[in-house]
């Protein structure tokens, strides 16, 4: 059964050095306090996972938390590059940065392996694309009963993956809703799962289009209002675009960034 | 009126919508097209979004494929595995709509990186995201891109979505099910691949556009079509909806 | 976009001799009323799919209907053997019926791969059982990452699905809701389908864990209240149990079971 | 308080399940035990069954896995493939919850056909279901039935799911990664897998059984443990709750 923790302590007990870690949310429910957390308290060596890295990776990226990236499309949405992301392929800061490139489809269906116990999944994709060349979680299987040839990803099994949910009970069951995005199959495939929530109430109401999460499939779960800002929980506040405009000026120069990390992650640390 | 040749090119790609019942949209121009096209040319047109909005009904312009509006205003609203397995795989949906940073003659795809090689790229771009299978599963692909030489190239660093490959049925022979990308609008005009070929051949250019400046936005010897159209231009309700539609999403 | 027609039309036009049939609803929605309809027009050498055959199919087959049974699991819920299925493989009466037998996880992986465009679906299973001795569309693929040797199972792409939904707009939008079983996998996977609605409304409410299928992915749509009884339509009507008691004996007997088709089928027929 | 034999089966059968989180429940014997135990042993246990409903509560039993309480009731309500591959399949739940018309020493499990051959049987059972998957992934599995010389068979007209196959490490060799049956609980006593050879041997009698009644009860030759205990009698609490069930769920 899921423990009420507090985000520091969740991050502190889950998250480890050298861990592969997921936070997931597309576009919808970022864990995005989550992943300043990480930074706070200096983890490194992570693999990180994310269909999505978008600003909250480029954070982590920035931080010098990560030594490899796992995703499928790496964007500032709406408004441009990651440049953290950027200058770390790019150019090697903060430290080199390994890449794990696939198609949305190709991570999705990783995922959905992962939660389902299988080593892998299959899908038409990539036929014809560079992709495969550069990664070996992509390959071929043939099918026993046609003879066609698709391709197959290895399942992603994350050690910690880190989510943002509306609610929770006190007994740790979670509810999400709207966009749910892979949220699911990211939790189901993890060794272990965070999950931050906009409130814990007595009781999950009903709602429609939502995903539950019964609290013994969780690890841990931390109220943390707010969590998923400058990205956006239906129901509770609407996404920040001018915050996603505003990042890209921020992101752009290292020393900006560092100056952001100092007074708006660092400060008032221990 | 007067337009701008990024309207002319949405107008244009919009008009593309008429007889499609479902369009998977990305973000960006497609995006703009694809919802002028729901208000002027093809109200039923159903929009997917690789997010998991089935038949989303935006009022504005969404920054994000994921902001909330999607979803409140959807007929269904699915996983993201669901949009990808269900939903884009089996070719349910009439047309995918994509965009590019580079894009050679058979219309294959660059949106992962220029310059440099895979491991040190000069630039690095976001990546794939949806577009190889929507490239690959869609019953047919348009695709919007600003011309330019350095966009039109001669080979691209990196094959992110395949249209005909090397061309003829190169496309076929990979195993695709679509159609592939049955058009191309530009900024400039209108290129589509050769029956046979395959390779992108410039059909129609826009009022007030030369071949000749086609050619040099062009970094390979283009093809033109012996029976060279020029687009309608846009009309006043067209300029007016997609005007309002873009007022309404500033910040 | 879906049509709105009448059970006996859309039957009619959507139900051929010969064709692969998938009935689905597993215990709840069940198109009851679907299945008396194809008896009635004495549709013949259907392939009859379904996870759980219950006692629609039990009828199907003593109608004489079915050439083949597709399925996972041929009882009558709670209550016992489905007696006309019984007959027709024990005895052959009123016809030889060819069985092609699954698990339930092999049953809905295949139609997982036919909703998803795939020519087969992996999963762990069958393994040390006698299943795949007798059914060719259970083989195994190798993993192309760890090595491993998984179960694969072939495709299910009926020529028309049939499901009962709650409701379903003017638009032909169809809505269901409580468990939703097999039914939206079943309807991707189709060349054709018709959902049978409790009401048509003008606007679906949303409502919790309901699947929406959009009207064009629906071929047709027909309204007939109580089309699931004696199964329930949640928020409808409940369970027939006794209905399903009662079923045991009108089909023990070949002569009981002939004059309930009389009676209650055919009688009034066109 | 007296008892019935089914009486004191589902109770030894209900006290399995302290100590466990989840449960995959199937109808009939093993339902009944399941809802005893969420009443009685262990309140917190979670029920699950396959069509789709996770921490279903009902109160009383349903006569189909499909009843409506069960979607009412639940912490989730889950589409039925997502019950098999995410649920199911990657071991996540604690206890599988079988019965069977066969079963032979190394509990191994037959639901499909009795006498005759797969074509022409003479006795035509409903089949797999879920029971192949249960038994394959869950991280035990408890077996209910009662125990008598035409279900306690030499050999299984059928495999339809995989107990210990033919016994030592043939379950581990098939690649399954779930326990496998832990204990069968009968009508007349308690039989669990020899730790080496993985036959069936009795551990244990209900009150006023005789070994010897067991071995007549068996189509082998019934292994017996050195120290056979003897069940403790059903309490009334628990006679009680039971019987309260029963009659509430009657029809």
């Amino acid at each position: 059964m899921a423990e009420l923790v507090t985000l520091a302590d969740g991050i502190a007990e889950l998250v480890r050095d050298g861990d592969t870690v997921a936070l997931e949310g597309f576009t919808h429910l970022i864990p995005s306090r989550a992943a300043l957390e990480i930074i706070r308290q200096r983890r490194r060596e992570l693999t990180l996972v994310r269909m999505t890295p978008d600003i909250v990776y480029d954070q982590l990226i920035g931080a010098g938390c990560a030594r490899r990236l796992v995703f499928a499309w790496g964007g500032n949405p709406g408004v441009g590059s990651l440049h953290r992301l950027r200058d770390a392929v790019e150019n090697g800061w903060p430290a080199p940065l390994e890449i794990e490139e696939h198609s949305h489809a190709g991570m999705a269906n990783r995922y959905v392996a992962g939660a389902s116990g299988l080593p892998f999944a299959v899908l038409r994709g990539y036929q014809g694309t560079d992709l495969a060349r550069h990664n070996d979680t992509i390959r071929t299987v043939t099918c026993p009963f046609t003879g066609e040839e698709l391709a197959a990803v290895s399942a992603v099994r994350p050690d910690v993956t880190v989510i943002h949910a509306q609610r929770a009970d006190r007994q740790g069951n979670v509810q999400l809703w709207g966009l749910v995005g892979v949220q699911k199959e990211a939790v189901l495939a993890a060794k272990r799962s965070l999950v931050t929530v906009e409130e814990v109430v007595d009781t999950l109401e009903p709602r429609p289009d939502a995903v539950v999460l019964p609290s013994w499939v969780v690890t841990a779960v931390a109220e943390v209002p707010g969590g998923a800002k400058p990205s956006y929980a239906q129901g509770y506040y609407e996404r920040d675009n001018e915050a996603y405009r505003a990042w890209d000026q921020v992101s752009r120069s290292r020393e900006r960034f560092q100056a952001w990390l100092s007074e708006h992650v660092h400060a008032g640390a221990a | 009126m007067s337009w701008t040749t990024d309207e002319m090119m949405s107008v244009e790609a919009a008009r593309s919508l008429v007889g499609h019942v479902s369009c998977f949209v990305g973000i960006g121009l497609p995006s703009t097209a694809a919802n002028l096209a729901r208000r002027v040319h093809n109200p039923d047109l159903v929009l997917i979004y690789e997010s998991g909005a089935v038949g989303a009904k935006p009022t504005r312009l969404p920054l994000s494929i994921g902001d909330g509006e999607l979803a409140e205003t959807a007929d269904a609203v699915v996983s993201v595995p669901e949009i990808f397995n269900y939903w884009l795989q089996p070719g349910r949906i009439d047309v995918g709509f994509l965009s590019a940073a580079q894009l050679d003659r058979y219309a294959n795809l660059n949106t992962t990186f220029i310059g440099g090689d895979y491991a040190h790229p000069r630039v690095r771009l976001p990546g794939s995201g949806g577009a190889p299978e929507i490239a690959a599963s869609c019953r047919e692909v348009f695709i919007m891109v600003r011309q330019s030489p350095r966009t039109f190239v001669e080979r691209l660093d990196f094959v992110t979505s395949v249209g005909f490959g090397a061309g003829h049925d190169a496309r076929e022979k990979l195993g695709l099910r679509g159609r592939g990308p049955v058009r191309v609008v530009t900024d400039v005009g209108v290129l589509e691949p050769d029956p046979v070929t395959r390779e992108l051949t410039l059909t129609r250019v826009h009022p007030g556009v030369d071949v000749a400046d086609v050619r040099a936005a062009t970094g390979w010897e283009l093809k033109v079509a012996p029976s060279l159209e020029v687009t309608e231009p846009p009309t006043e309700e067209e300029l007016t909806v997609l005007r309002g539609l873009v007022e309404r999403s500033k910040p």
